[in-house]
């Protein structure tokens, strides 16, 4: 589940939604990805480019490794099986440590991938395919590489429990398989997966020789198989990376090269960076920030001439949203009530305002069009008119037959976010419901929130969700599917939603082809949200990254939906 | 600095009590009289925070979307932090709220909580520094180490890091978490900071005070240890008392305002200038007025305490140089 | 006196020890579970179980204790005699729930920043302080001392988290003359070190200095109106001799006090001012470590704190018969 | 020794330890031998003299009497009643026999209370409640101490320290006590005050049948006002006589010493007196001298002063305590 994942974009989106999504299905033809990346026009080699990020990264190590920046940058030492590719903002999927985009025979169950056989690490030693089979075993020990994304565990079919390299050593996983020639990988799944090609760009799936497994501890210095190496990493504070001379850009489709060095320096606050990045002097020209969102300085650069060159602004696939606990609150009329009190703008407002997110009345992005319906919540267009419906509100209070006035919000004490419930705090008592704000521990939410048949169970949860593809595939399942429920636990199904026609729609999607999936996808979170009422998507968010005036070939990553470091060179 | 007793000129008059004099002196202190109206104004402006409510037709935890710039929510419409005939003091960016209620209502909570620490502080203090003072021996002695000990922890790092703490033992009880027990929490975290302070004071005039004489007096006539401690001592220490009090009160208030600004302190909405600050911090190169605003009225608040302090001693305490 | 030093040492450990093992109950008599702080955010009961077992958080409370200061002193061994040995070298403090650092180490990277703001800002505010003091008492009631002492009275009523964000409005958003406050190794380089340390070091002197300015003035005028005081001046000393030598002398022992009072906490950590201007000193360390209830790192901050809390005041206590010759140590 | 018939007061080898240093971190206590040992009686309606240089240990004799110290050792008796080692409870019905006025007048008023207040103290605390009202009482009392009964309600700094100790006397006297511990009562006033103050309370005594155990450092003082005198010198007494045994023949060297030093009011009366200077300071009572304490500043000390304490033996009127009385 990705509710920690910072973003996944738009720009690019489209593209894969409509077209890659096919493409994948006839992946043969993308072979023609596999050749180098052309270089960036104007870029030159040399010079260090500064990062400044407001703390460490979560994981380095490839398997544990789940948020934006961290995504993009770690590509710099870490090759996958497949990966992202953006140049000038189209983002395209292609082939990475394998040299094609996969073939399966059986509608998605079998994947096998062509590996390139020509790669190395830093050390020099020849990257086998035994090491990717390794990097997908030992993602298997979630128990100690904690943090990453489960997909591998998920997805590949495991006949035997097999629990993980520390857990079990010795003992095999049957269902990856390397050919005898050691040029081919061959996953069995336990469903179908026509989307595998997007799931193999995850760190699971890198090559990791099981001799320089260290654990818990290989995030400290993985081993690099990309452009750069780690010269030295100091936790929280600042992170170094240089050339890998034994990398060979004749066989990277998706790097470039330039600086000498890329510098991380951590630990500096929000405003700091803001701050410093704006003034421009010094070293800031050099440095950029891939976590960092121009937030409270937004006013005095956003739309101003000076600042248009090194200001990226472009939507996340960040959606904010309310989940309404179907369990606690079972009056659909009170469920209505909500929806209708929940006040847009002043959530909005709270965020920063529209510069800072876009209104949505889905969590389904409009970039997804297959999956996409333009339909109203409370009975009007939430982007027009943003503000509560509280005559309606009371309305739907009234006519319930079972009402509940005293509501739980549960929300985490991060950023704005304690704002943004007070400010739905504020408009669900004037539609006359009485509120009890239930702050949790920044750190500790989500699960304790999924929790089922708790006391103090909240009624209302304040979350959000970013898709890790841009298909509606990457959505409705996780926030909608009973299944993946437990009586004990939501998972990411906060609203704990469990209606029979839904599941119905869902038995049908899974054995659909992509497009007609995506559309039937489309109509169970429809239904969800105006029909069951049990879900209000607020808005958007829009990313604002700021880069120094002398770092040239940023670009916005569609895969990763942030600020690409890949093809960063100094301006002379 | 003159070491003369001033009273002593002229024949008596009256029979003038020193806490008489010294009342009469702080009449005639100019800066005291205007360091007690400044207070006196804050004072009253909490205590009638809600009329304001009444006048300005809101609520200080009311957002105010309306007054905020649609596409940078940070930003207030309008000079000054959104200065207006609606809302004196701006309104906080994101939400909207009228900061000159939430000013009110922050005085009262900066305030209560100053007070109420104060208070807290000066009975443990006076009292542990009574018991330290009048017994002395092994009782002076294991109360003093309580004092050196609790003076040497970095006491704003540790009211930050016991915060949580207390709270989470409440919680552990059942009881729920929030302001309700907030601010009884910060109440007790800062007072038992405090009071060492007052406690040393205390015990040092209780040692001097104890050898004088009339203490000897007492008990050649019978005195008990209970009249000796109330009647005898403790009607000398109200001058020392009185002036660690006055000079607390901005302390605490001070620290409280800290304790808040770092995150341990009372949590919103309730509002309070510590809280205000804190919200602020992002906003102060947007939207200074929001940062000047609670950061100019604790200041204000604090130097008329230290004023009036000053005065309180003086007046007490006429060979204490000016 | 080596006597008394070697006294007041002993005793201050004992403080140490008693504030330590006040500490360590605070924070580990916690109902919370310190497992489950550790453990971080997709967390089974079995890693809980395994971090107790690896923090030894499943010994008795005394053991625990015992070992926490046997690392102190001589360093330990977590998960002695196991595969799993990690050896923590003394003085050791454990190791941060959040990031798996020793703490001792993350206590002196922190070191650095904090001893460049206190340093920086104590030569700055006794400079002032001391200065604006004597020109106050030398020129007694006149308008100079007047406008100083008022200014001072004022200074003192301010607060370091209003006036540093003022000061930050002006000089770095406005007039652009000063970059945001941080932390660069003065080594690395040293201008840019300076410069991002101009607004801390002013903010804390301007607030600080005026105590001293107050407690020079008062002390000196006090002093002048003593007896040595006017003996050496009929014996004919002229009176500059006397104010610095004799007054200022005599008048430095209060604010001694204060100065080591002051600077044993700010080394300690400037919460507010590293808090403010966001300087990742040992403040900063234990805010942080305060929010994510990383229980290792509080400790270690609120130890390290008292450490050089209790050091100055021994030292204090030490310079008193150095200054005062009338202060007899018993 | 000659006993007094019926004594109202009698003190028997009565001694005051004090705890004093330590020696480095883990040493011994100090003691401070303050008292050692003394002897006397005093019969009622006597005013007794206690005389010696100050740290003689004559005001903790006072305070040892008054029971506002407890004797290491010795008794004190008291109207026939053991009271040396009475508590607080057991003092209190004594307490209103046995007054005490301090030495000086600006510290042995509680600057707090209004001289009402002082008075009526003992009265309150002693819920004793006088004929017509303890207000009536206390500005009867005013009145006899010669102090306006219309300054009920002053408070103590609005008086001189003449009238300041007339308040002290007011308050001793106001539970109508039978003896007097007067602590040097007059050594912190003017000269010309003191006399006014001795003369009130030579009329108290005759007016009130009161008993007073005078404690003096000057000899001159005790000489107007006490009937018989007993000298002290670190922690002993050396010399016991009624005083014009004792003025006229000291057989003490220390008393002789001291009577040196008064001036003489009446120079033909005993005819011309050398006078004799004493050489060195009083000994450190943490470690008194061996055997006669006074024979490290005494002209005529032999072997045997150092080796035996004198004892206090009777020699004509006077008792004295020398092993070469003169």
């Amino acid at each position: 589940m990705s509710l920690m994942k910072k973003a996944l974009a738009l720009v690019g989106v489209a593209a894969l939604a409509s077209t890659t999504l096919l493409s994948v299905n006839a992946a043969s033809a993308a072979t023609t990805f596999a050749t180098p990346v052309a270089p960036i026009k104007g870029a030159v080699k040399g010079g260090t480019v500064t990062i400044l990020a407001q703390g460490d990264f979560e994981h380095l190590d490839p398997a544990r490794n789940y948020v934006g920046g961290t995504l993009d940058f770690y590509r710099l030492f870490t090759r996958t099986l497949t990966q992202y590719r953006t140049v000038n903002g189209k983002t395209d999927l292609v082939p990475d440590v394998a040299a094609d985009l996969g073939t399966t025979k059986d509608g998605g169950k079998t994947w096998t991938f062509k590996l390139r056989t020509n790669l190395k690490y830093e050390d020099g030693k020849k990257i086998t395919c035994a090491d990717m089979k390794y990097g997908v075993m030992r993602s298997y020990n979630d128990d100690i590489l904690d943090g990453g994304p489960t997909y591998a565990k998920d997805f590949i079919d495991n006949p035997t429990s097999y629990k993980g390299p520390y857990t079990e050593p010795g003992k095999d996983l049957p269902t990856v398989i390397c050919n005898s020639k050691g040029d081919a990988i061959t996953f069995k799944l336990a469903i179908p997966v026509p989307y595998f090609p997007y799931v193999t760009t995850f760190g699971a799936f890198s090559p990791i020789p099981k001799a320089k497994d260290t654990k818990q501890n290989y995030e400290l210095r993985p081993l690099s198989s990309g452009p750069y190496k780690i010269e030295s990493y100091s936790r929280g504070k600042e992170l170094s990376l240089v050339r890998n001379d034994q990398w060979d850009p004749k066989t990277d489709p998706v790097r470039w090269n330039y600086p000498d060095e890329y510098h991380v320096i951590m630990g500096a606050d929000q405003n700091v960076i803001e701050q410093s990045l704006i003034s421009d002097s010094g070293n800031a020209k050099t440095s950029v920030s891939f976590d960092t969102n121009i937030i409270t300085n937004l006013s005095k650069v956003l739309n101003v001439a000076k600042y248009k060159d090194r200001l990226f602004n472009f939507d996340s696939a960040y959606n904010r949203y309310y989940a309404i606990n179907v369990d606690t609150v079972k009056d659909i009329n009170v469920r209505k009530a909500i929806q209708c009190a929940v006040d847009f703008k002043s959530i909005l407002l709270a965020a920063g305002g529209t510069s800072a997110g876009s209104y949505a009345n889905s969590t389904i992005p409009k970039s997804i069009k297959a999956a996409y319906r333009n339909f109203n919540v409370c009975g009007r267009d939430v982007s027009k008119k943003p503000e509560a419906q509280l005559d309606q509100a009371k309305a739907f209070l009234a006519k319930a037959t079972n009402p509940k006035t005293t509501l739980r919000l549960a929300y985490r004490d991060r950023g704005v976010e304690p704002l943004r419930a007070a400010a739905l705090e504020q408009s669900l008592k004037a539609a006359g419901f009485t509120v009890i704000m239930d702050k949790y521990p920044s750190s500790d939410f989500y699960a304790p929130a999924a929790k089922r048949g708790v006391p103090n169970e909240p009624d209302i949860i304040q979350t959000s969700w970013a898709f890790d593809w841009a298909a509606a595939s990457g959505i409705v399942y996780a926030l909608f599917d009973a299944r993946t429920m437990s009586p004990e636990d939501a998972k990411s199904n906060q609203s704990r939603g469990d209606f029979a026609d839904l599941q119905k729609l869902f038995a049908k999607a899974d054995t659909s082809a992509t497009a007609a999936q995506e559309k039937i996808l489309g109509d169970i979170e429809q239904s969800l949200i105006v029909d069951k009422a049990a879900h209000v998507s607020v808005y958007f968010e829009t990313s604002h990254y700021m880069a120094g005036s002398k770092v040239g070939g940023l670009q916005v990553d569609g895969g990763y939906s942030t600020l690409s470091v890949l093809g960063a060179y100094v301006k002379k | 600095m003159s070491k003369k007793i001033s009273s002593v000129v002229g024949a008596p008059i009256e029979g003038r009590s020193p806490a008489r004099m010294a009342w009469e002196r702080i009449k005639t202190d100019r800066t005291a009289k205007i360091s007690a109206f400044t207070i006196g104004i804050f004072v009253t402006l909490a205590l009638t925070a809600p009329i304001f409510t009444w006048i300005l037709h809101t609520s200080p935890d009311q957002f105010h979307p309306e007054t905020l710039d649609p596409t940078f929510g940070t930003n207030p419409l309008g000079k000054f932090g959104g200065i207006s005939s609606e809302h004196w003091f701006g309104v906080e960016p994101r939400t909207g709220r009228d900061v000159f209620l939430r000013f009110a209502y922050g005085a009262r909570t900066s305030l209560s909580i100053a007070l109420s620490a104060t208070a807290l502080a000066t009975v443990i203090g006076v009292l542990v520094g009574l018991i330290s003072g009048f017994y002395g021996g092994k009782i002076d002695l294991v109360l003093s180490r309580t004092m050196e000990i609790i003076l040497a922890f970095p006491s704003i790092l540790f009211a930050l890091a016991v915060t949580p703490v207390f709270e989470n033992v409440l919680e552990g009880w059942g009881v729920p978490t929030g302001n309700t027990t907030r601010i009884p929490v910060m109440i007790i975290v800062l007072s038992m900071f405090g009071w060492p302070y007052i406690a040393r004071i205390v015990r040092g005039q209780v040692i001097s005070i104890r050898e004088k004489e009339f203490v000897e007096a007492a008990r050649s006539i019978g005195a008990t240890r209970t009249h000796l401690v109330f009647k005898e001592i403790l009607p000398n220490l109200w001058a020392p008392i009185l002036v660690t009090v006055a000079l607390n009160i901005p302390t605490m208030i001070t620290a409280e305002a800290a304790l808040t600004f770092l995150g341990a302190g009372v949590i919103d909405p309730t509002s309070d200038w510590g809280a205000m600050l804190l919200a602020s911090v992002p906003f102060y190169s947007v939207d200074p007025t929001y940062t000047f605003i609670p950061g100019f009225g604790l200041f204000l608040l604090v130097l008329a305490f230290n004023l009036l302090g000053d005065s309180v001693r003086d007046a007490l305490d006429p060979r204490s140089s000016r | 006196m080596l006597k008394y030093t070697l006294r007041r040492i002993v005793s201050g450990t004992l403080v140490l020890g008693i504030v330590s093992a006040i500490v360590f109950a605070i924070f580990y008599i916690l109902p919370s579970d310190p497992a489950r702080l550790a453990c971080g955010k997709s967390c089974t009961p079995e890693l809980v179980a395994r971090i107790q077992v690896a923090l030894e958080l499943d010994q008795s409370l005394p053991i625990q204790y015992g070992r926490f200061i046997k690392g102190i002193f001589v360093g330990r061994t977590y998960l002695e005699n196991t595969d799993a040995a990690r050896e923590c070298g003394a003085p050791c403090l454990g190791y941060s729930y959040q990031t798996d650092l020793p703490v001792t180490q993350l206590l002196v990277d922190r070191l650095p920043a904090t001893l460049s703001i206190a340093i920086g800002a104590s030569i700055l505010w006794l400079l002032i302080g001391l200065s604006s003091g004597i020109v106050s008492a030398l020129r007694r009631g006149t308008w100079i001392d007047r406008t100083s002492q008022g200014f001072a009275l004022a200074a003192a009523s301010l607060q370091i988290y209003f006036v540093g964000l003022i000061l930050q409005f002006i000089f770095v958003d406005k007039l652009a003359w000063l970059p945001m406050p941080g932390y660069t190794s003065p080594f690395d380089y040293p201008l840019d070190w300076a410069k991002q340390m101009v607004l801390p070091w002013v903010t804390l002197a301007f607030l600080l200095s005026a105590i001293y300015s107050r407690l020079t003035r008062s002390g000196m005028i006090e002093t002048m109106g003593e007896d040595f005081v006017r003996t050496a001046r009929a014996k004919g000393l002229s009176s500059r001799d006397i104010n610095l030598k004799h007054v200022l002398r005599a008048a430095m022992t209060p604010i001694v006090t204060v100065f080591g009072l002051d600077l044993g906490s700010l080394l300690g950590g400037a919460v507010i001012t590293e808090y403010v201007f966001n300087i990742p000193g040992l403040g900063k360390l234990s805010t942080e470590a305060v929010t994510n209830l990383d229980l290792p790192v509080v400790t270690g901050t609120v130890l390290f704190a008292a450490f050089f809390i209790i050091t100055a005041n021994i030292i204090v206590d030490l310079l008193y018969s150095a200054l005062d010759p009338k202060v007899r140590l018993t | 020794m000659t006993s007094i018939n019926n004594p109202i007061l009698s003190v028997q080898g009565l001694t005051k330890h004090f705890p004093g240093g330590r020696e480095g971190l883990i040493g011994k206590r100090d003691v401070v031998q303050a008292v050692d040992g003394v002897n006397f009686e005093v019969a009622a309606g006597e005013a007794l003299g206690l005389v010696g240089e100050s740290g003689c240990g004559k005001s903790t004799t006072g305070r040892l009497i008054t029971r506002l110290l407890e004797p290491t050792a010795g008794t004190v008796t008291f109207e026939g009643q053991d009271i040396s080692h009475f508590s607080n409870t057991q003092m209190r019905p004594i307490r209103t026999q046995l007054q005490m006025i301090f030495q000086d007048p600006y510290a042995s008023l509680n600057p707090r209370h209004t001289v009402g207040t002082i008075v009526s103290t003992p009265f309150k605390i002693n819920k004793v409640t006088p004929e017509g009202g303890v207000k009536k009482r206390v500005q009867e009392i005013l009145e006899i101490v010669g102090l306006n009964p219309e300054h009920y309600n002053r408070y103590p700094h609005e008086f001189s320290g003449g009238q300041r100790q007339r308040i002290g006397i007011a308050r001793a006297l106001a539970l109508r006590p039978k003896l007097i511990v007067a602590d040097e009562p007059v050594s912190a006033l003017d000269v010309s005050i003191q006399a006014q103050i001795i003369n009130l309370m030579k009329d108290l005594q005759k007016d009130f049948g009161l008993t007073f155990v005078f404690i003096a450092h000057d000899l001159a003082v005790v000489r107007h006002f006490a009937q018989r005198v007993a000298v002290m010198y670190l922690g002993n007494i050396v010399e016991i006589a009624d005083r014009d045994t004792l003025y006229a023949t000291p057989k003490h060297p220390y008393t002789k010493a001291l009577l040196s030093a008064v001036p003489e009011a009446d120079p033909d009366a005993i005819g011309a007196r050398e006078r004799i200077r004493l050489t060195g300071d009083v000994p450190n009572p943490i470690n008194p001298p061996s055997g006669c304490r006074f024979r490290t500043r005494c002209w005529k000390a032999a072997e045997i002063c150092a080796t035996q304490p004198p004892a206090l033996l009777q020699i004509g009127k006077t008792q004295v305590a020398c092993h070469f009385p003169e």
